[in-house]
């Protein structure tokens, strides 16, 4: 075994790692964003690349969401491989129209003639008492719009690929980074290699019940299984990586095999993604069958609040998971 | 100035022994001058043909005339190449042609044709010709502006001799994303020229109901640019302000705001019912038509003569029935293919 | 029958009644948006108000969405009841910080001392040939969001009754008026009455096939039920009207009555209303009583084109319903 | 003005004896002044404890200190009162003192707290006390200005004789609210006065590097309202400069802009590793609290003694004991109560 094989490093650095790829390999790739120079991110995530690239790659742009989505967007347009980056994804809502109105439609409305390899990353969820503000899973938002993709790793090693896999996409990339990740360490190969944006990624497999997950709620989902296991309840846990497009097959085959399905997603659970994958499946020939209802695990229908203990009850954990599935597999139609 | 050929200095020197003649006719060449006139032509007879086949029915959706406008968009054209980037508005026809599109890939458009410049997908608020430098028309009010701050960066980035060009209404400028964009260009000192076509009203709304202040230049001031107010109904004036602002913005010195005075003549869109202009402004306004004051300029200089000027109307009249034909035998998209170009891959 | 009794208005003219009697009863309820005053607003709704109210109370904005929805939201703070009218709905991508951030969690961030009774229109729908940025359908974004109340009437009766209900609620409303029903007739009391917020409407009673539409939707699956009551299917149209809450509680008693449900909407299938009529639906006891999956019927995974063949191709028809309805009555599982 | 009163008037015949005065101890009562000094005290030993309580890992989530900024905040509220209001920023500490919160209910909602004000939803970022006028502290960088603008709409539509405040930062002056939200202010003519808090960054990034202009009072221009840069951490200054604008926007005269040039001595927040600034950069400024400077002008006008001045500080220090005692008994919030007061009904 190699030093590379068994390295490990946290989520953050895997991103940074990527994107210093990125940069040494392609001139065209610049990033943007609110103090990612000296200050390295809000979430430390571009470190020291201000040093390593100069302030004309590694640009500070002013508070101006709106603005400086759109600056990246009119790169991505003219020849430029911009990464963009949110300080929270809450700031999002300033920028939606240059978002969703323009990087999503532009190729469409010009018949084709235009590409917008833009990149936007956005720091997501809740768990670090940041309150309402700040704290958000927004992303069916993103996942509702064609011309889109959206991607969520959930483990450093996707991280770096999925980044590297954005950077080859012709098309506008959102890729959300839930905070509690950020410090995670995992196993991460230097130097260049992609995951596909599109297929989701089977984390355990089971035979009772398939949890479908994102963002930090697969790592509940695989504590979860543990929990169960020791319940003789055998847990899938699908990690779906990317919500647009929908890896839509993988948890057909899951759900034939298992026949029970459980949506566990962070963001408020009415229209949230699980509502999507929910939706999805039960369309397909999986809905055949199901033994069992499919069941939604998501955030309450509240903002974020910022006590501890509000906090955590807003959305999803490990026990909640747990009681739903222990409920779900029990249960006859 | 690249743009300054000898052929301009020739003509240069033969109106240098005329006083009062306009700075921007010296430089130009007598061809491009040419070409200005026939642009305004093409422009004001494309949203004539696009407004009668409105009325008569034949064409859907909204649409925007800037009949009356056409100074402002040929004039901050003459100094651009196709290697310079424009964003366009809603009120983009104008744009379109001066920066040298082809009136039938318009009309297809507009027609909602497969040989649109879109393919039929965009319509007349999102033609684009991207051969020619010209990011698109945008639906939205100030959507372009940092889309034209963006394309600065990559030809800062990209080390290009070129330049962007932001054009937008008096409404925009309201907008949160003209502050945003103005700032960010001025502090990278990027080569983009912000020009505001100051048509006096954003929809119904006139500037002094909606501006808190007298000339959208003197915004400038909160960006430390150069802004400046020219008569927008003259050809010579924008296109002076626009050969200033081009080089300033090449040489590295950044950004510049033009406030081009004019005014539609027509209604903002299919919708409006003029309720909030009266007769004798929009009279007196056409009275200004910048059409006849550039032909009039050109005589005047000795420039062209009538006979000239009437090959080249001539000139714009059969390209624009011709591409009317063109349009109008040109297939519909196929239905079945509503979800194509979404994405690159 | 008295005149009242018969009288037919249009749709937007029964949201300029609502809006009329609303401000002759209450010095606190303002209009504010683009061009609402002298010309009217962009879809004459507003019409002569201003004449009627003057322009302190019917105050045409400057062309400042974010800004605009932000004084808006701050009138309501402090004890004026504004309705602001969005000139598309698509504008309103420039104004989510406002409506998401401020509006729909300032009440509870706040721990319940502040109401924010701000209602807000938004023009929505494709159909006029207005292309990608006029025309999208961006309902389910606001139905996700909790602390926002989202309306979407689909008759004049709805659309002054709803309007005027949204008028005694504290909290922030936003009513999606689709566009092609501006012109739509039908019977509207004269005087106060209001419909409430919360309950659907079923518009027609079948026994075959629940179909649950929203906006344009609900007419062209009237349209479709004609066609296929000729085929001897017996369909039952529910009209939501409001987005969110959602009352899957009517659905639900329909379902169960017909053991089949189709959505119908016109936004983007992904993750468009549908999606959570559908794991709403399927999470409940109905999930017992379906003969078939549940079947949704949306946009096209694309932004609205120009071309009106495009255009027409990207959203459900009326023979598009009745092929998917049929299809699912003929389905077994 | 409604604050002069009869003592002010007694004081200020007193004071005029003196020369150099400035022009703020005319306007106010003994009492008010004592009152501010107070203020300052309860606003810096809050944070110092919300400081402490964060190191010990007491509190979580995140936090933004105002030291060093005392004077804008206090200067600013001087001629307000309960019947005005105040929209603040996630720095916000410091205004909801100034208006008159009482820091045991602040202290409870930072420790999040079923008592705090905002029933421990909020948290340090979101604390109001609308029974003050204080329309609460915001996370999103200019979220505050339109509705403090919002808040003058409705005092003007009520005929109320108030004024709404609006403070933000160096950094929110980038931000499109900023500039739709003061362009309606100006062409309404509504009472709110805009408070540009300039502490010389916008988290790391300084406002050269931000801001195209060099005084952020000079974009008053683009408003055709006034603006005036003051010493921001001198509290006569940044008072008397509130007592104008408050009047001239109570008269109907429009909006103001005020700019306070001051500084945060600690960092952005608990995240900020200080790589931006130097440490002479800092020391300079910490030789200017605005607390010290407050305390030399009462005592240089003889207008408190030192006894006088210590009595103040003991008060204020027992308030905050006894506010933090408060906040830490105070019961945490049911977990089952999570959805609670999203709506109305
Ligand atoms: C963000 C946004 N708001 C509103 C509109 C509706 N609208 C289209 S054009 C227009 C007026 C624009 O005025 P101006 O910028 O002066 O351009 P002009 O129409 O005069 O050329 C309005 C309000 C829009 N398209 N986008
Ligand atoms: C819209 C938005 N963008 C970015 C942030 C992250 N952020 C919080 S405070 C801050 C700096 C604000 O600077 P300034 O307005 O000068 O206020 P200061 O912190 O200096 O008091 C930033 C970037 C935010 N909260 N909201
Ligand atoms: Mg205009
Ligand atoms: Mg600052």
């Amino acid at each position: 075994m190699t030093d590379s094989a068994i390295r490990e490093i946290s989520f953050s650095q895997a991103i940074y790692e990527a994107m210093a790829l990125a940069m040494e390999a392609d001139e065209r790739v610049i990033l943007m964003g609110e103090d990612i120079g000296v200050y390295g991110g809000a979430f430390q995530v571009t470190g020291d690349l201000v040093h390593r690239f100069g302030p004309e790659r590694v640009i500070d742009t002013p508070i101006s969401e709106l603005g400086g989505a759109g600056v990246a967007v009119g790169a991505a347009l003219t020849g430029m491989r911009p990464i963009f980056e949110f300080q929270f994804s809450d700031f999002a809502t300033l920028a939606m129209e240059q978002i969703v109105n323009q990087a999503a439609k532009m190729r469409y409305m010009l018949g084709g003639e235009v590409s917008v390899p833009v990149i936007m990353r956005l720091p997501c969820g809740s768990g670090s008492g940041a309150a309402a503000q700040h704290s958000q899973s927004l992303e069916a938002w993103f996942a509702h719009v064609p011309g889109l993709k959206v991607i969520e790793p959930t483990t450093p090693y996707d991280a770096k690929g999925m980044l590297l896999a954005a950077l080859e996409q012709n098309d506008p990339v959102l890729i959300f980074e839930h905070k509690l990740l950020y410090k995670m360490k995992g196993h991460v190969p230097e130097g260049h290699y992609t995951v596909p944006i599109g297929p989701s990624e089977t984390r355990r497999q089971g035979k009772d019940v398939t949890i479908v997950a994102t963002a930090i709620m697969v790592a509940r989902a695989l504590e979860a299984a543990v929990i169960l296991e020791g319940e003789n309840i055998d847990v899938e846990v699908i990690d779906l990586r990317t919500l647009r497009p929908m890896d839509t097959e993988s948890i057909i085959a899951s759900v034939k095999r298992t026949s029970r399905l459980l949506c566990v997603y962070e963001g408020v659970k009415t229209l949230g993604i699980g509502a999507e994958i929910s939706a999805a499946i039960v369309e397909s020939d999986a809905f055949g069958f199901l033994d069992a209802p499919v069941i939604r695990l998501g955030g309450q229908e509240c903002p974020i609040p910022y006590s501890p203990g509000l906090e955590r009850a807003s959305v999803p954990q490990v026990d909640d998971i747990v009681r739903c599935a222990r409920d779900l597999v029990r249960r006859k139609i | 100035m690249d743009t300054i050929s000898n052929e301009a200095s020739n003509l240069n020197n033969n109106l240098s022994r005329m006083a009062n003649v306009p700075e921007a006719y010296r430089y130009f060449t007598l061809d491009q001058l040419k070409g200005a006139l026939k642009k305004m032509y093409l422009i004001r007879r494309f949203e004539e043909e696009a407004e009668d086949s409105y009325q008569r029915g034949l064409t859907y959706g909204t649409m925007h005339l800037s009949i009356g406008q056409e100074a402002s968009a040929v004039g901050i054209c003459m100094p651009l190449s196709n290697a310079d980037y424009i964003t366009s508005t809603h009120r983009g026809h104008g744009h379109c042609i001066a920066k040298g599109a082809e009136p039938g890939k318009m009309f297809a458009e507009f027609f909602g044709k497969e040989t649109g410049y879109c393919r039929g997908r965009g319509g007349s608020m999102h033609i684009a010709d991207v051969t020619t430098g010209n990011l698109g028309a945008n639906g939205i009010v100030g959507g372009g502006i940092p889309i034209a701050v963006g394309a600065a960066l990559s030809i800062k980035h990209q080390k290009k001799n070129a330049v962007a060009v932001c054009f937008f209404g008096d409404g925009a400028n309201n907008e949160g994303s003209f502050h945003e964009s103005l700032n960010m260009a001025s502090i990278w000192k990027l080569p983009v020229v912000f020009v505001c076509e100051n048509n006096q009203y954003g929809m119904s709304t006139s500037i002094e109901r909606s501006t808190s202040v007298k000339n959208i230049a003197d915004r400038a001031v909160s960006y430390s640019m150069p802004g400046i107010t020219v008569d927008g109904n003259s050809f010579s004036d924008v296109a002076s302000a626009s050969v200033e602002a081009v080089a300033r913005a090449k040489s590295g010195e950044g950004p510049t705001l033009i406030e081009c005075l004019t005014y539609r003549t027509r209604g903002h869109s299919r919708s409006d019912r003029n309720r909030y202009r009266t007769k004798e402004e929009i009279d007196a306004w056409a009275a200004r038509d910048p059409i006849p004051r550039f032909e009039g300029e050109l005589l005047n200089f000795g420039i062209l003569n009538e006979t000239m000027i009437a090959e080249v109307r001539e000139a714009a009249e059969r390209e624009i029935q011709s591409a009317l034909e063109f349009a109008k035998s040109s297939p519909d998209p196929d239905p079945l293919q509503v979800a194509n170009f979404v994405y690159s891959s």
